[in-house]
């Protein structure tokens, strides 16, 4: 049960919150152009890291936000949080 | 019996409070403060159970939680049965009952005893290599297996008691109210920070607060002395919380916490009515401060386990706190100087000692002195290698050992006793540090573990760190609490300690003995039976990692989860197989510390707190109505309405039919509704439906097909423009969360340009759906300002109007296929509203359907209903609504993948009607579609994921989904059922009015 | 030859305290090359070495594990079997498994302790009724045993099931699986060593893969631990490790790895006999031979290796396990654990060759991959040996991803109105 | 006239707490990003919506909670009258708002259902069924938190000392206010 900064709410508990998944995948903005690998690749392929994940959370039960976490997967430790739209911090 | 090994008063036994309790079918009196364990041990009880494998007699080994032996069935037979308790944790109550575990017919004489004559043919493992002939035969095996396995019995009534939960959120949590943990909590909570400390026991002080001896002094008092004056004053400060007889079960990451606190387990059963039974404190720490102490090691040899053995600790503990004698003629066993203080105790309370035994040769310490000083015969450099008395221990057997302490010499001695407590010096309890992640360090010295790295903002002090004797601890607190704490100064910084402790230690984890270790049974776990011997078996069989030694010998995996015994399993692990402790690792520590009931940790969320039970506005009205209710994710919707003497099909025919032919309503409140607001409504629109919506005119209603990325429809519903930049968007009931969950994500995540706003109103809405063909006239009266004919008010649109002074919403939509009007009304009108549509429908019959009878007419219609006719596999071309796809729209969620080789598949199942050859038989929902019985395996087409009989078709009708099903019009299937097959013709999914006539009928 | 296991031999080394047993499987150190690795010492992977050596003839095997065997999600793992899957693919893998499972005792001369107790999987809304009536009917066309059970059957087959129509969410129905049921999870895997040992496969613990090293679009070996090791075929069963391997190799996989958790409470004289699953709710429940009811509760949402989950979800699951079985109330939880479950999005398993040539992959099974062992074994050994897949593993290939083709056991989770 | 059937009928009293449902109160949800969302919002309540996270502000007439960088509700303080959901500052609103394209107001009057509770053990209640740390949130001025209570969605707000309002969607507000009341009981 981690406690998660909301860049907007401040510290909370987990319980408030839910997860999405790996961050910084982009939406192909033009889907019709690709084959069916990228689409796939796309839609469904993930680096699933052990260690350094940067990834997409939301405050659920709290401002509706999402925005980006990077934790280190192997122990669950929150290195940095940021907002939709910012740039990742460097590692 | 009498109390007679009630050998002092104690001022923790109140002796003018008797209790009477039962154990076995008899009855005993204790006194309050005792617990089972030495309210027994003072009416001279040492048998208490049978061990799990070969039911050898067990006794009380400790006086806490880590008991591995003393476990019984509280209440036998009652709805507060509980199994596996502790005897040494239950503080006796009046009206206890208890009884042994695992044996018949008795504790004294059970049967299960033969296996210990097995025991040759039952090694570690025996399971895996038997039972397996003839190959039938495991089942029966295993019944027996498993009818002489288990411990205790389950209850087999619902719990009387309550739980609850507590969240609590602190600066210092202190777990361990010993000397260290009263310390630290008094610096935490002085210097301002908000302070909970917590201990499993009854009272304060841990093993300091009963210690009285006259060679451990603080400032010059006893250190019992020092600390109750201690103990007094923290009880005094405001911000520091103190919770006895409460364990932290579990310590994970971030200094998240759990901790039972036991609120009326020791109180009489008459006393506990509605009262909270256990608390479970969820607890969030910024810091936390270990002080969870130690545990004495047992001593390895043979027949280690009989009862009357018990931790030399205990034993002491039992006479200082308790006042019991556990033995009249005690001998000590142990390989360092904690043994000495339980003979001084002892000895100053007149209780008989016979002997010592210490594998230390050379040792001194004024300890031993003042015990040699008053004769008390102590052989160094002996071990025990044997012991004697089946249901008590009378008798045990000495050798010397060798210098090198791995054979014995010599001849034995015997020597007589009835009772035998052994000190194999201290384990620290780190188990809550390994649990937040924590990583040990061994200590060569005195071969323990030790907290190394913190994974989190702690500490660990006293002697869970490694510090066991009182200079020890209270040298170095000071310095610890401030750095950790981040203070300047304590109060104490300069205390005066006496400690007349000689830490030398012989560790030898499996003592020799003088015969071959096959003919032996020194017990390592004494719940689960594992010996040395079995763990050496294992190590033999080519099982090298502590997990799998732990696995194959069931070492450590009891109840009382290895907390006397997994050190020893490391050590006798590393020694046979030569490597070195610290390098072997230790076995992982799980939660719970101590086990905890399912009911504490579930709380209050049993009953009609499981689950959230959500209501429409009009709920009341249902239920007066005797409306039968289903369950719609955490809704309960209408089902249908049974008048006397119907059941569900009577009930439904009803009013399917009455919908049809005059008027019915429905609650519809729901269903998802979502305020779309911004200049790019449209727009966001487009991107998440498949269809188009720019051209939609204001006042205007269009359904809409949600789809996920992979092209799988997900959720349908109608939407309405408002104004320019203004919908109101319906979901599906069950999709209502997750589809606006997902839409603020493609807003906030891809599209964060759009100027789009969502915001639920779900709940501001009672829906009312009124259909059939006197829907109009009946609306008309509700709202007789509205102007209602055709051309004005049109199927598909929307008016904004008022009844009475309550603005509303009304749109024409129809899910059943006939003239149909939705009021949308502010929830707390909506009852009010309903009724006013019931009265003004009282003429046409109007008739109230619930979610069956919606199924059914919108089936008539082949509307299909996402999560009934789809699964998560149907894209719209499937569902035959080619149409609903935009070709021209660029994009939406979803499009690309439509595209893919298989998605574009002829053959993929299709969305199709199915009637039946007898229109009297009504398929089963779910029943399997084919066309060729002949072939095995038989080829599945598809499935019926919709069926009923249409009481306004006259005959039974179905939805399915078959393969290749639309190029299948009018083609004979079959469906197999598994006593007959059911002749069915594939048709279009529209049964009823497919001139959608009946819409403005 | 190993010495056969037996109530006679055990008797007859009684007589010898039981000094004489030979190592269940060795210690040797890696050769310089093989034929075939497998990486990952879980059940999967010894399973899939044992077919190799057995059914395929191929011997110079090293079964390569970076902790100790058996020690991941095969010994963590809730030890339901069954095989009554909704889709054709599915039930043909599962089914497959089952068969085996049957046997399996004595084909390794090592007691699995595969108890056919029956699995029933409870209903609690109309389309639960709906969903597990399909499932029940493409069973029984597909030769699988499957029941379908109104209430009073459930109330009948296991007693102890709060089948009070007043409860929130009310039993149905359910289904039936009498030939499912449980096994003893480190005996597969244990069982499986020993086999494979003793037809000389090399099983290397405590080695970890660091590296798989590739020339052009070919493997040729993998940088470990213990050094390089030499081979033509390498097999990745490494279950929530398996994206850690792909990313070696350059590989993306559609998995995503999560926290699954599971507990015990203390041991009980028998209470229950079978299995319940109760998808709805979130509660399965059996009991072990030693007495302990054993738990699955379900997987946190997020990506984490640290073998830990979020109490939330033990306390969710519990929280069921009341609401169907009132009784168990001041039963107490012994032990609780997680493990990591790498998961696909359809919930069904990849079998499959990938893009490099020699390089397999068997992952992705979720949280019921146990059930699969000796069924994923012997068809991802005739894949590695025949680079081609067996025909009842042929839709579980990646390419599905990219096609659509998906196996969705899970696409049935109902949404309804 | 129609009837009003709000969900909540009965007040609550237990020693140190005291639980009402507070009706009819407008409520508005109003979203929007740009600077001239809140100087126009400003203008047209005479009421400064809060910057700040977590805190709200009020007016003699409003209260308004911030629940997000770009959403806020704002209530009456006062009971509107029975049998009309017409409210001048919503239309107010969408005139400077909506058709300025400035924002989003949203009519969630009866969305949410508003609980006040008064009392010294309103804290002790909460603690028994919300993870939220109320330790600084009780000893703050205008402070106002989004969170779980019972695993039901809550917003809360806290109005002065041992007084304060809950919001609570109005399907979760009858089983949340049995769920809190057998919970009181035992306080």
């Amino acid at each position: 049960m981690f406690v998660i900064n909301c860049p907007y709410c401040g510290e909370r508990e987990q319980s408030e919150f839910k997860a999405g998944g790996e961050a910084h995948i982009v939406r192909p903005k033009q889907p019709t152009e690709l084959s069916d690998d990228q689409w796939a690749e796309y839609l469904f392929m993930r680096k699933n890291i052990k260690g350094i994940q940067f990834e997409r959370w939301v405050h659920t039960h709290g401002c509706r936000k999402w925005f980006n976490m990077v934790r280190d997967t192997s122990n669950d430790e929150i290195k940095a949080i940021y907002k939709m739209g910012e740039k990742p911090p460097v590692k | 019996m009498t109390n007679n090994l009630r050998v002092k008063s104690s001022k923790f036994i109140d002796e003018t409070y008797k209790i009477s309790f039962r154990f076995n079918n008899k009855t005993y009196y204790g006194y309050k403060g005792d617990t089972l364990a030495s309210a027994l041990l003072a009416n001279g009880i040492h048998l208490v159970g049978r061990s799990f494998k070969y039911h050898r007699p067990r006794g009380i080994m400790t006086a806490g939680s880590e008991e591995p032996n003393a476990i019984v069935q509280l209440h036998k037979n009652t709805s507060r049965t509980e199994p596996n308790v502790r005897a040494t944790e239950i503080e006796i109550y009046e009206g206890l009952e208890a009884s042994s575990q695992n044996c018949w017919p008795s504790v004294n004489f059970d049967i299960g005893g033969i296996n210990n004559f097995l025991s040759p043919v039952l090694p570690a493992g025996f399971y895996y290599k038997t039972f397996m002939w003839p190959a039938s035969f495991w089942m029966k095996y295993e019944y027996f297996i498993r009818k002489s396995a288990g411990l205790g019995k389950s209850p087999t009534e619902p719990d009387p008691d309550m739980y609850e939960h507590k969240y609590i959120h602190c600066d210092v949590l202190v777990i361990g109210a010993g000397i260290s943990g009263v310390i630290a909590a008094k610096t935490s909570a002085k210097n301002g920070f908000k302070t909970l400390l917590l201990d499993e026991k009854p009272y304060l002080g841990g093993s300091t607060i009963y210690q009285n001896s006259e060679y451990f002094k603080i400032n010059n008092q006893i250190s019992s002395s020092w600390l109750e004056k201690e103990i007094n004053e923290i009880k005094k400060i405001d911000n520091l919380e103190i919770k006895t007889r409460t364990s932290v079960a579990a310590f994970h990451g971030y200094n998240f916490l759990l901790a039972r606190e036991s609120l009326t387990d020791h109180l009489p059963l008459h006393q506990r009515y509605e009262k909270i039974r256990h608390r479970l404190l969820k607890i969030r720490a910024k810091k936390v401060i270990c002080a969870t102490g130690s545990l004495e090691r047992p001593l390895i040899f043979d027949n280690n386990d009989r009862p009357g053995i018990l931790l030399s600790s205990a034993i002491e503990k039992y006479s200082n706190l308790f006042g019991v004698s556990c033995g009249q003629k005690n001998v000590l066993f142990t390989n360092n100087d904690s043994a000495y203080e339980t003979a001084i105790s002892l000895f100053q309370r007149g209780i008989g000692i016979e002997a010592i035994i210490d594998n230390r040769e050379e040792v001194d310490s004024k300890l031993i002195k003042e015990i040699e000083k008053n004769n008390i015969k102590i052989y160094k450099g002996y071990t025990i290698v044997d012991t004697f008395g089946y249901r008590k221990i009378n008798k045990i057997s000495i050798m010397q050992l060798s210098k090198d302490g791995q054979k014995v010499v010599g001849s034995k001695i015997s020597i007589n006793c009835d009772c035998l407590g052994m000190s194999g010096g201290w384990t620290p309890a780190v188990h809550l540090f390994t649990q937040s992640g924590g990583k040990l360090k061994f200590r060569d010295d005195d071969q323990v573990f030790i907290p190394d790295k913190y994974p989190s903002n702690q500490i660990s002090i006293g002697s869970c760190n490694g510090e066991f004797t009182l200079d020890e601890i209270l040298t170095g607190i000071s310095k610890k609490l401030k750095d950790f704490l981040n203070i300047k100064k304590t109060d104490y910084e300069n205390l005066e300690i006496q400690s007349h402790f000689n830490k030398t230690k012989r560790n030898i984890w499996l003592l020799p003995s003088d015969k071959i270790i096959g003919k032996t049974k020194p017990f390592v776990d004494y719940q689960n039976d594992a010996t040395a011997k079995d763990i050496k078996l294992a190590l033999r069989e080519g099982f090298r990692s502590i997990e799998h030694v732990k696995r194959y010998t069931t070492t450590g995996m009891g109840t009382d989860q290895g907390k006397l015994g997994n050190m020893h399993a490391l050590g006798i692990i590393s020694e046979t197989a030569g490597s070195r402790m610290g390098e072997l690792g230790t076995t992982t520590f799980r939660p719970p510390y101590t086990p905890l009931t399912f009911g504490t940790i579930v709380g209050r969320n049993v009953g009609e707190y499981f689950d959230v039970f959500r209501k429409t506005p009009i709920h009341d009205w249902h239920f007066e109505n005797k409306a039968k209710f289903e369950n719609v994710g955490q809704w309960k919707r209408a089902w249908f309405y049974p008048k006397e003497n119907e059941g569900m099909h009577e009930a439904v025919q009803r009013e399917s039919k009455a919908a049809r032919d005059s008027a019915g309503i429905l609650d519809a409140s729901t269903l998802g509704k979502i305020d779309i607001q911004g200049t790019d409504a449209s727009e966001f629109l487009n991107r998440v439906y498949t269809n188009a919506w720019s051209k939609l005119a204001i006042g205007k209603c269009r359904y809409g097909l949600m789809l996920n990325e992979d092209g799988m429809v997900y959720d349908d519903g109608v939407t309405t423009r408002l104004d320019e930049n203004h919908y109101i968007m319906t979901t599906t009931t069950g999709g209502a969360a997750t589809v606006l969950s997902k839409l603020e994500d493609y807003l906030q995540t891809e599209w964060p340009e759009l100027d789009v706003y969502l915001t639920s109103v779900t709940d501001h809405y009672a829906t009312i759906s009124v259909c059939g063909p006197n829907s109009k006239k009946i609306i008309s009266k509700v709202i007789p300002d509205i102007d209602l004919s055709d051309e004005k008010f049109p199927h598909m649109s929307f008016k904004k109007t008022k009844i009475d002074k309550v603005k509303c919403r009304v749109m024409r939509i129809s899910f059943t296929g006939e003239q149909s009007y939705e009021i949308n009304v502010q929830a707390n009108y909506g009852k009010s509203v309903w009724e006013k549509c019931m009265q003004a429908g009282k003429e046409f019959n109007i008739t109230p359907y619930g979610t069956e009878t919606m199924h059914l007419l919108r089936a008539e219609k082949g509307f299909i209903i996402v999560g009934q006719d789809t699964d998560g596999t149907m894209t719209p071309i499937d569902l035959q609504m080619d149409w609903i796809v935009s070709k021209k729209k660029y994009d939406f969620i979803g499009k690309r993948s439509l595209y893919r080789s298989d998605t574009i598949r002829e053959d993929r199942k299709q969305l199709i009607g199915l009637v039946t050859e007898n229109p009297k038989e009504v398929l089963e929902e779910g029943a399997q579609i084919v066309a060729d019985v002949s072939k095995s395996p038989v080829e599945m087409l598809g499935h019926v994921t919709s069926s009923y009989y249409s009481p306004n078709l006259k005959k039974s009708i179905a939805l399915g989904v078959v393969k290749g099903g639309k190029n299948m019009m009018g083609q004979k299937l079959i469906i197999p059922m598994e006593n007959k097959q059911i002749n069915v013709t594939v048709t279009d999914p529209v049964f009823l009015d497919k001139e959608n006539k009946r819409l403005n009928a | 030859m190993k010495n056969k296991y037996s109530i006679i031999s055990l008797i007859k080394n009684s007589f010898s305290y039981h000094e004489n047993w030979q190592k269940a499987w060795g210690n040797p150190e890696p050769k310089k090359e093989y034929d075939i690795i497998i990486v990952g010492g879980g059940g999967h992977g010894l399973a899939t070495a044992y077919y190799l050596a057995k059914k395929h003839d191929i011997k110079n095997i090293a079964v390569i594990e970076k902790g100790w065997i058996g020690g991941g999600n095969t010994g963590r793992n809730t030890t339901i079997i069954r095989s009554n899957y909704l889709w054709d693919a599915s039930a043909g893998l599962y089914d497959h498994a089952l068969k085996i499972w049957e046997k399996l005792s004595q084909e390794l001369n090592y007691n699995v302790m595969f108890s056919q107790r029956g699995v029933m999987n409870l209903a609690h809304n109309l389309q639960d009724v709906r969903d597990l009536k399909r499932r029940t009917h493409a069973n029984r066309l597909n030769g699988i045993d499957a029941v379908y059970l109104n209430t009073e059957q459930v109330k009948k087959f296991c007693p102890i099931i709060n089948t009070s129509p007043d409860i929130r969410y009310p039993v149905l129905g359910g289904t039936l699986q009498r030939r499912a049921g449980t096994a003893r999870h480190d005996a597969v895997a244990w069982g499986y060593a020993r086999g494979a040992d003793e037809m000389g496969v090399d099983i290397i613990q405590n080695c970890e893969v660091k590296g798989i090293k590739r020339s052009g679009d070919s493997v040729e070996g993998v940088e470990t631990t213990k050094g390089f090791i030499k081979t033509k075929k390498i097999g990745v069963v490494a279950a929530g490790h398996s994206s850690v391997i792909a990313n070696m190799a350059g590989l993306r996989l559609p998995l995503e790895s999560k926290p699954l958790q599971a507990l015990v409470s203390e041991p009980v004289k028998p209470i229950i006999d079978t299995v319940v699953m109760s998808n709805a709710v979130h509660a399965y429940v059996s009991q072990s031979d030693k007495g302990e009811l054993v738990i699955g509760a379900g997987t946190d949402d997020y990506v984490s290796y640290s073998q830990k989950g979020s109490h939330e979800i033990v306390e969710g699951t519990l929280n069921a396990i009341l609401e169907l079985y009132p009784i168990f109330s001041r039963m107490r939880m012994l032990r609780q654990w997680g493990g990591i479950v790498d998961i696909c999005p359809d919930a069904s398993p990849i079998i499959s060759k990938t893009p490099i040539k020699g390089l397999y992959f068997n992952c992705g099974w979720g949280t019921g991959g146990f059930k699969a062992t000796p069924g994923s074994g012997d068809l991802f050994a005739h894949t590695i040996a025949n680079d081609e897949p067996h025909k009842l593993n042929a839709a579980f290939n990646l390419n599905r991803f990219v096609s659509g083709d998906l196996v969705d056991e899970h696409g049935a989770a109902a949404v309804a109105h | 006239m129609l009837n009003y059937s709000n969900p909540i009928t009965e007040e609550k009293s237990y020693s140190g707490l005291q639980m009402r449902e507070v009706k009819p109160i407008m409520k508005l949800i109003l979203r929007g990003k740009k600077r001239e969302f809140l100087s126009a919002v400003g203008k047209s309540l005479n009421l400064i919506l809060p910057a700040e996270a977590n805190t709200f502000t009020k007016s003699d007439k409003l209260t308004a909670l911030w629940l997000s960088p770009d959403e806020w509700m704002i209530f009456s303080n006062e009971v509107s009258h029975i049998g009309n959901n017409d409210y001048q500052i919503e239309n107010l609103l969408n005139k400077s708002i909506c058709k300025t394209n400035l924002g989003a107001v949203t009519d969630v009057t009866d969305q949410f259902v508003l609980i006040n509770l008064k009392g010294d053990k309103i804290y002790n209640l909460f603690e028994t069924g919300s993870p939220f740390n109320f330790n600084d949130f009780r000893k703050k001025k205008a402070s106002v938190t989004q969170t779980i209570l019972a695993k039901i969605d809550v917003i809360i707000q806290n109005e002065s000392q041992n007084d304060v309002n809950l919001f609570v969607r109005r399907s979760f507000s009858q089983h949340l206010f049995s769920w809190m009341n057998d919970s009181a009981s035992r306080l």
